[in-house]
């Protein structure tokens, strides 16, 4: 390399830039040294830890009942799914059965927490490829109205706390699902709005297509998963390859982009638009066969207990697979706890993606993998 | 109807209070400065360093009413920027300073004059303060030829009144490219420094198209005097520029041959200089007029078609230009939020980043007004004058002019031309801000190399193209100029 | 009042012109000076668009508006702008670093940095000086016959038709040079975009 | 090539000008914001606000039976509880309550472990303040009024409670002892102030006016702190914070003749220094003089 620019006759020096954790555009706390040759990078580094908070291990000095109420901080877009991953492994440990309406109401739930997710990435993204005033209020709006009814239920617009182990907190009151239902009605419209605006806006093709291209091969390679590895072209969701709760009874489609060459930034935007509208139709169905009955099956006390064994499940969150893998002794505290996050994995491949691209490209790019950084650092 | 009446209403509100609020106090100050102390100088028999004094009066008062001018608009301008795009993504927008948010700039600017006044460590002092003040010195000079061109050469006006008008109002506008690289190398931060580069780099691109593009509207014209360019356009809105730079003109004369109105007899420098076609002594029909501005019958017709084409598409090209030359969204490069924090900008506080903020809004009001000038005619009616006429305004003039006249007459307060010409190009600059500010509110930011590639391979093609188009077309009509 | 007469006849006098000329011209001199003897090449760069806005408001006393907006757009920032920036951009640290590797010929910089290091050593001054007063000298000898008409003040039309007559072939020719310039700096920065490939290739 | 680049330019700007159109019509909505301190939007009767403890919406009872349930599911142990056995009944006795909402993450958890329904998410969630230390919220600020906590259980849908069965009433008269006395006091005495900064945003407007009133009696009550003082040294060493216990302020202490069974609430009622709350500064001194020696040892 040092050969290489001296030896020219007009040198460039390269610039060393610390983008973050400070920078406006970072999705929080990642620090990234990137190596710039004007304005190309030529090694990116994503230096990650700054929010480490100790999940696994505040999970093993807390009970069953209390660390419950602290996952859904661990993914804070996507609560319900680690909610549900927890809950499951547990289930799988202790046996216990879920009430068919718990688990129609955990389908959902965590349907809608995937829209309102994908509506802030979908914000933001557009926020990182400059559009800054206009177009991002428009997902806030209908992610506002999904957050109200989840108010309703849980307690909370973000912390639900709401599926629990054995079942989910509490029955939502039928004026609840028909304001969902009038959600789902009017919400495709709105996906079409947003298409209108973005999808074949000139400007955002040219920032998006053809842009950090990720391989099937590297994707596979560094355990990328979620919209990211489906729109290079696998069409593992685990919905669909591992099918948990209700969803064999559900009919959906996986849209995947068959796409040899690998995905693009657009690719995984407009696949994000599609689970939108696919998320809305089932949340359509489950409000059609949603089943009377009890929704918990387990007693909510502080010294709840989990039978003593090893359990692993995985949930398809938004970003990818997110698995929960426990050990319990028996006692009322788990023993080990193992978090497999989707956003880990999906940002040790971004490195890899930013060379090659200009500064502007960075946004571009690291925004289109969909990163929550408390997911990455736990 | 409208479910959004009251917030629309709200900020129609709020545009008539600040417009009221921005002319107001600069027709007083130019009026005061202009006519009355003049005026009271001059009673009598005025001692010659009195008469002196009335006449620097008379000559300072263009950059007094520009200054006085500057900041209020700016503040206005933001006011307007933010309840607009309010508008736009369904909310309320500022409204708590003041009734319905009306001081809330006010507010801000006292803030920032307040605040603390920062030099990073490292960085150049003297070039970092130097930075803004170059960046906002051009936009006060450079708006002064325009002064003249939209108050319809008012006497007090007309000192501004350059014959390279547009150039230098062209040189101006360069200036603050210079400025953008000095506050980015000086401000001893990489992100500004590379906001700076590019900067530059943008700046000196869509120059050519935005210089192109200007240069093709003075060709039709004939002329690089902004004011002439905006008195050939009187008489209505196909007479414009945006109509084929003039090529609809013979159009609006057949008609107004056809109704009878009385026309004023029509010398094209063309005929007086082209020898063998003799002067026709004032058409008379439809037919005579139409053949006399369109002499190549339907080679001319075709001719015409392609002028006000080709004028859409540099209109289109200056806008394009200008919105890069003054870093609004799409082409907002410098101060790229996402990737470059806040570009060259981001080390400055206080009143200097005021400076910045205030300047770019005043860039933004120069260069709707230039568009306006250049191609809307300046401060012309848009509706032609032999229409006005067939409409019953008789009455009503003659009433208002009977209230009005012991102000025009005896105090010099009201010109009636100036009046209805300043109040023409208000409603044409905000409305191309308008613009300006919707396109901000809909479309995300161009890559650095996607915005040279488009500035040199799309534009300054397309705008030589325009060019040598025009240049060929117009032979075969008679247009102004 | 007679005194005010007075000062009105000498504002419009060509005394005034002389002593306008005269403060613009000692302007442009000190800011030249300041270009060749700031230590820092970048801040050099941004005094020299001083110093052509300087001789674009000569320009403007010659009654040439065109040339001096054309003066100021072109040359103060555009072309300035550009050699600063490769200034920046080919080596922003300071010019020591270049001193030390004087026998670097690459480097476009280090010549620039070595004839002002030179110019203070003092030699070539004494050149800079003699080679003035040589012009000076020149062009006092001269006798230039001043033109008392006034040309026009709408110059413009004058100046085109000058270009397109009698220079047209002049006119020509640095077309021709300036396309060749370009054709040139393509070349060179296309050549320097091969290369890279090229060592990788071997690497 | 050259129609296809006309084509595609033709194409962007449809595109453009749909978008553009898209947000320019968005202008002739209704706008979703609200202006937030005039109107305030309707909240879930189940938000997870501000902690609080509610009284039998009936009665006026104080539902906090000392369980300690809460304190120990908090997840973060932002919860302090301090009661005592009584002597008279043989019952846990509520002195106070202490919740720091700085360290609080509104999970609820407690809400839902209490046997009583006293302890609630309210929807207040405007409790910004300039201290964290006034964010420690103590019983008196904690305990509802009678009508919020009705407004709640309504809201909540919660079992209301039954009374409890009168209480024998203690023959003790308040001359026997001002300590245990003023002990007794303590949850009367919180129920009569009312509960300052409950402000159920949903509530009706006349049921923030109470709380805004109580404001400025929080000062006296500030003066009437040493107060707590005697009841600490009668108190077994079982909640060993002192200090804190000290700093308790205490209005319960200037109505020492009040008996437990006195259930009565007089919210106009304004703590006055009375001579007793005098008495208590003075032997304060040396107690804490002894305090501070107990804690270097």
């Amino acid at each position: 390399m040092v050969s290489d620019t001296t030896s020219r006759p007009l040198k460039t020096d390269e610039m060393i830039i610390n983008m973050g954790p400070q920078h406006p555009a970072t999705h929080g706390v990642l620090r990234m040294v990137l190596t710039l040759d004007g304005e190309i990078v030529t090694h990116a580094e994503a230096v990650i830890g700054h929010l480490h908070r100790a999940q696994e291990w505040q999970g093993q000095n807390r009970t069953w009942f209390q660390y419950q109420a602290l996952i859904d901080r661990v993914d804070y877009l996507s609560g319900m799914f680690t909610s549900w991953a927890l809950a499951r492994s547990a289930e799988v440990l202790d046996g216990c059965e879920v009430p068919e309406r718990a688990e129609f109401l955990r389908v959902i739930v965590s349907e809608m927490n995937r829209i309102t997710s994908h509506l802030l990435w979908l914000g933001t993204y557009l926020i990182d490829l400059g559009a800054m005033f206009g177009f991002p209020f428009y997902p806030f709006r209908e992610r506002e109205k999904l957050l109200d009814l989840f108010e309703e239920i849980a307690g909370q617009r973000m912390m639900f706390n709401y599926i629990r182990i054995g079942g989910v907190q509490r029955d939502p009151k039928p004026d609840w699902f028909t304001r969902l239902r009038a959600f789902t009605k009017e919400f495709p419209d709105r996906v079409d709005e947003y298409e209108a605006i973005v999808t074949e806006n000139p400007i955002f093709l040219k920032r998006t297509k053809g842009i950090g291209i990720l391989p099937l091969e590297l994707a596979m390679d560094y355990g990328v998963t979620g919209p990211s590895l489906r729109a290079s072209g696998n069409n593992l969701d685990l919905r669909k390859t591992k099918p948990y709760s209700i969803y064999p009874k559900l009919e959906f489609k996986v849209h995947t982009l068959d796409k040899p060459e690998g995905g693009d930034t657009w690719d995984r935007y407009i696949l994000r638009i599609r689970e939108l509208r696919e998320s809305t139709e089932i949340i359509k169905q489950c409000l059609d066969m949603i089943p009377e009955g009890p929704i918990m099956n387990k007693k909510q006390i502080a010294g709840m207990r989990v039978k003593a064994g090893e359990g692993f499940s995985a949930v398809e969150s938004p970003r990818g697979t997110l698995g929960c893998y426990i050990i319990s002794d028996g006692s009322d505290k788990p023993f080990r706890f193992r978090w497999r996050n989707p956003s880990f994995c999906n940002l040790a491949v971004v490195g890899e993606m930013l060379v090659g691209s200009p500064i502007a490209d960075i946004m571009a790019i690291f925004g289109s993998v969909d990163v929550i950084l408390p997911d990455v650092d736990r | 109807m409208i479910p959004n009446a009251p917030e629309i209403g709200k900020l129609l509100f709020i545009i008539c209070f600040w417009i009221c609020a921005i002319f107001l106090p600069v027709w007083l100050v130019s009026w005061a400065v202009g006519v009355l102390l003049p005026m009271l100088l001059e009673q009598g028999s005025p001692s010659m360093a009195m008469t002196a004094t009335a006449e620097t009066l008379r000559a300072l008062t263009p950059i007094i009413s520009v200054m006085v001018f500057i900041p209020i608009n700016a503040m206005f301008m933001v006011l307007y920027e933010r309840r607009a795009l309010a508008l736009f993504t369904v909310r309320l927008g500022p409204n708590r300073v003041g009734p319905d948010g009306l001081l809330q700039t006010a507010a801000d600017a006292v803030k920032l004059l307040f605040k603390e006044d920062i030099t990073p460590r490292g960085a150049d002092a003297f070039m970092f303060t130097l930075a803004p003040i170059i960046f906002f010195a051009p936009s006060i000079f450079g708006a002064l030829p325009l002064l003249a061109a939209i108050t319809n050469n008012h006497s007090l006006y007309q000192i501004t009144n350059l014959p390279t008008g547009i150039f230098y109002i062209l040189a101006a506008a360069s200036l603050p490219v210079v400025a953008l690289v000095m506050a980015g190398w000086s401000s001893n931060n990489k992100y500004s420094l590379v906001g700076g580069l590019r900067a530059a780099a943008q700046a000196i691109s869509y120059e050519i198209p935005l210089v192109l593009s200007l240069v093709t509207v003075c060709l039709m014209a004939g002329s690089l005097d902004v004011v002439k360019i905006a008195q050939q356009q009187d008489g209505g809105i196909l007479n414009w520029n945006i109509a084929g730079g003039g090529a609809l003109r013979g159009l609006d004369k057949a008609i107004q041959t056809k109704l009878g109105v009385e026309t004023t007899p029509l010398i094209t420098p063309q005929q007086s200089s082209d020898p063998t076609e003799t002067p026709v002594a004032a058409p008379t029909t439809f037919e005579e007029v139409i053949h006399q501005y369109y002499p190549f019958e339907f080679l001319s017709y075709i001719s015409a078609g392609v002028l006000i084409f080709c004028s859409f598409i540099l209109l289109g090209l200056y806008l394009t230009g200008a919105c890069a030359e003054i870093n609004r969204i799409p082409f907002d490069l410098p101060e790229a939020e996402s990737e470059l924090v806040s570009g060259y900008n981001t080390e400055y506080s206080g009143i200097k980043f005021a400076i910045f903020f205030l300047a770019e809004f005043t860039n933004l009001f120069i260069v709707s007004s230039i568009a306006t000038v250049m191609f809307l005619g300046g401060g012309d009616n848009p509706i032609p004058q032999w229409l006005l006429n067939k409409m019953p305004l008789e009455p009503i003039q003659k009433s208002l002019g009977a209230i009005l006249s012991p102000f025009i007459n005896g105090l010099h307060l009201i010109d009636p031309d100036t009046f209805w010409a300043a109040f023409w190009v208000i409603f044409k600059v905000y409305t191309f801000v308008f613009i300006a500010i919707l396109i901000r509110g809909t479309l995300p930011r161009f890559r650095i190399d996607q915005l040279m590639d488009f500035g040199w391979k799309r534009l300054v093609p397309l705008s030589l193209i325009a060019f040598l188009v025009v240049v060929f077309a117009r032979v075969l009509v008679v247009c102004h100029g | 009042m007679d005194q005010y007469m007075i000062l009105k006849d000498y504002v419009s006098s060509a005394d005034a012109e002389t002593a306008l000329f005269y403060v613009i011209a000692i302007l442009a001199i000190s800011l030249s000076v300041g270009v060749i003897s700031d230590r820092n090449i970048i801040r050099s760069g941004f005094i020299l668009i001083g110093v052509f806005g300087a001789i674009s408001g000569l320009f403007l006393m010659l009654q040439a508006q065109f040339l001096a907006l054309a003066q100021v757009m072109i040359y103060a920032v555009g072309i300035t702008l550009v050699v600063v920036i490769a200034l920046m951009l080919t080596n922003p640290r300071s010019e020591r670093e270049a001193v030390i590797t004087e026998g670097d010929e690459f480097s476009q910089e280090t010549g620039a940095v070595q004839f002002i290091q030179r110019l203070q050593q003092g030699t070539p001054a004494f050149v800079a000086v003699f080679s003035f007063f040589t012009i000076y000298l020149a062009i006092r000898s001269e006798s230039w016959t001043p033109v008392t008409e006034k040309v026009s003040t709408d110059n413009v039309k004058v100046l085109g038709e000058a270009l397109t007559t009698v220079y047209s072939l002049p006119f020509e020719f640095a077309s021709v040079l300036l396309l060749a310039a370009l054709i040139g700096a393509i070349m060179l920065a296309k050549a320097e975009k091969r290369q890279p490939a090229i060592e990788s290739a071997e690497d | 090539m050259g129609s296809n680049l006309i084509g595609r330019a033709f194409e962007s700007f449809k595109r453009i000008g749909e978008g553009l159109r898209t947000v320019l019509m968005h202008s002739f909505r209704e706008p979703i914001t609200k202006t937030y301190p005039d109107t305030v939007s309707q909240i879930a009767p189940h938000f997870r606000g501000r902690l609080a403890l509610s009284v039998n919406p009936d009665t006026g009872e104080h539902l906090c039976i000392s369980c300690r349930q809460c304190e120990r599911v908090c997840p973060d142990k932002c919860i302090e509880i301090t009661a005592h056995k009584s002597p008279e009944t043989n019952k846990l006795e509520l002195i106070d309550f202490k919740i720091d909402h700085g360290l609080c993450m509104f999970c609820g958890l407690c809400t839902e472990v209490c046997p009583t329904t006293c302890i609630i998410n309210t929807n207040d969630f405007e409790m910004a303040d300039y201290t964290r230390e006034s964010l420690v919220y103590d019983l008196r600020r904690l305990t509802l009024t009678q009508e919020e906590s009705a407004f709640y259980f309504e809201a909540k849908d919660m079992p209301k409670p039954k009374p409890k069965p009168p209480k024998p009433a203690p023959g003790a008269a308040p001359a026997a002892g001002a300590a245990p006395a003023g002990a007794k006091a303590a949850p009367v005495g919180a129920k009569a102030a009312p509960a300052e900064g409950a402000k159920p945003a949903a509530a009706a407007a006349d049921a923030a006016k109470p709380a805004e009133s109580a404001k400025p009696a929080a000062a006296p009550a500030e003066a009437a702190k040493p107060a707590a003082a005697p009841l600490e040294a009668t108190k077994p060493a079982e909640d060993a914070k002192p200090a804190e216990a000290a700093a308790k302020p205490q209005d319960s202490s200037t109505e020492p003749a009040k008996t437990v069974g006195d259930t009565t609430a007089k919210p106009e009622e304004k703590p006055t220094a009375s001579p007793e709350v005098k008495e208590a500064e003075k032997e304060k001194a040396p107690e804490q003089g002894a305090d501070a020696d107990k804690k270097e040892g």
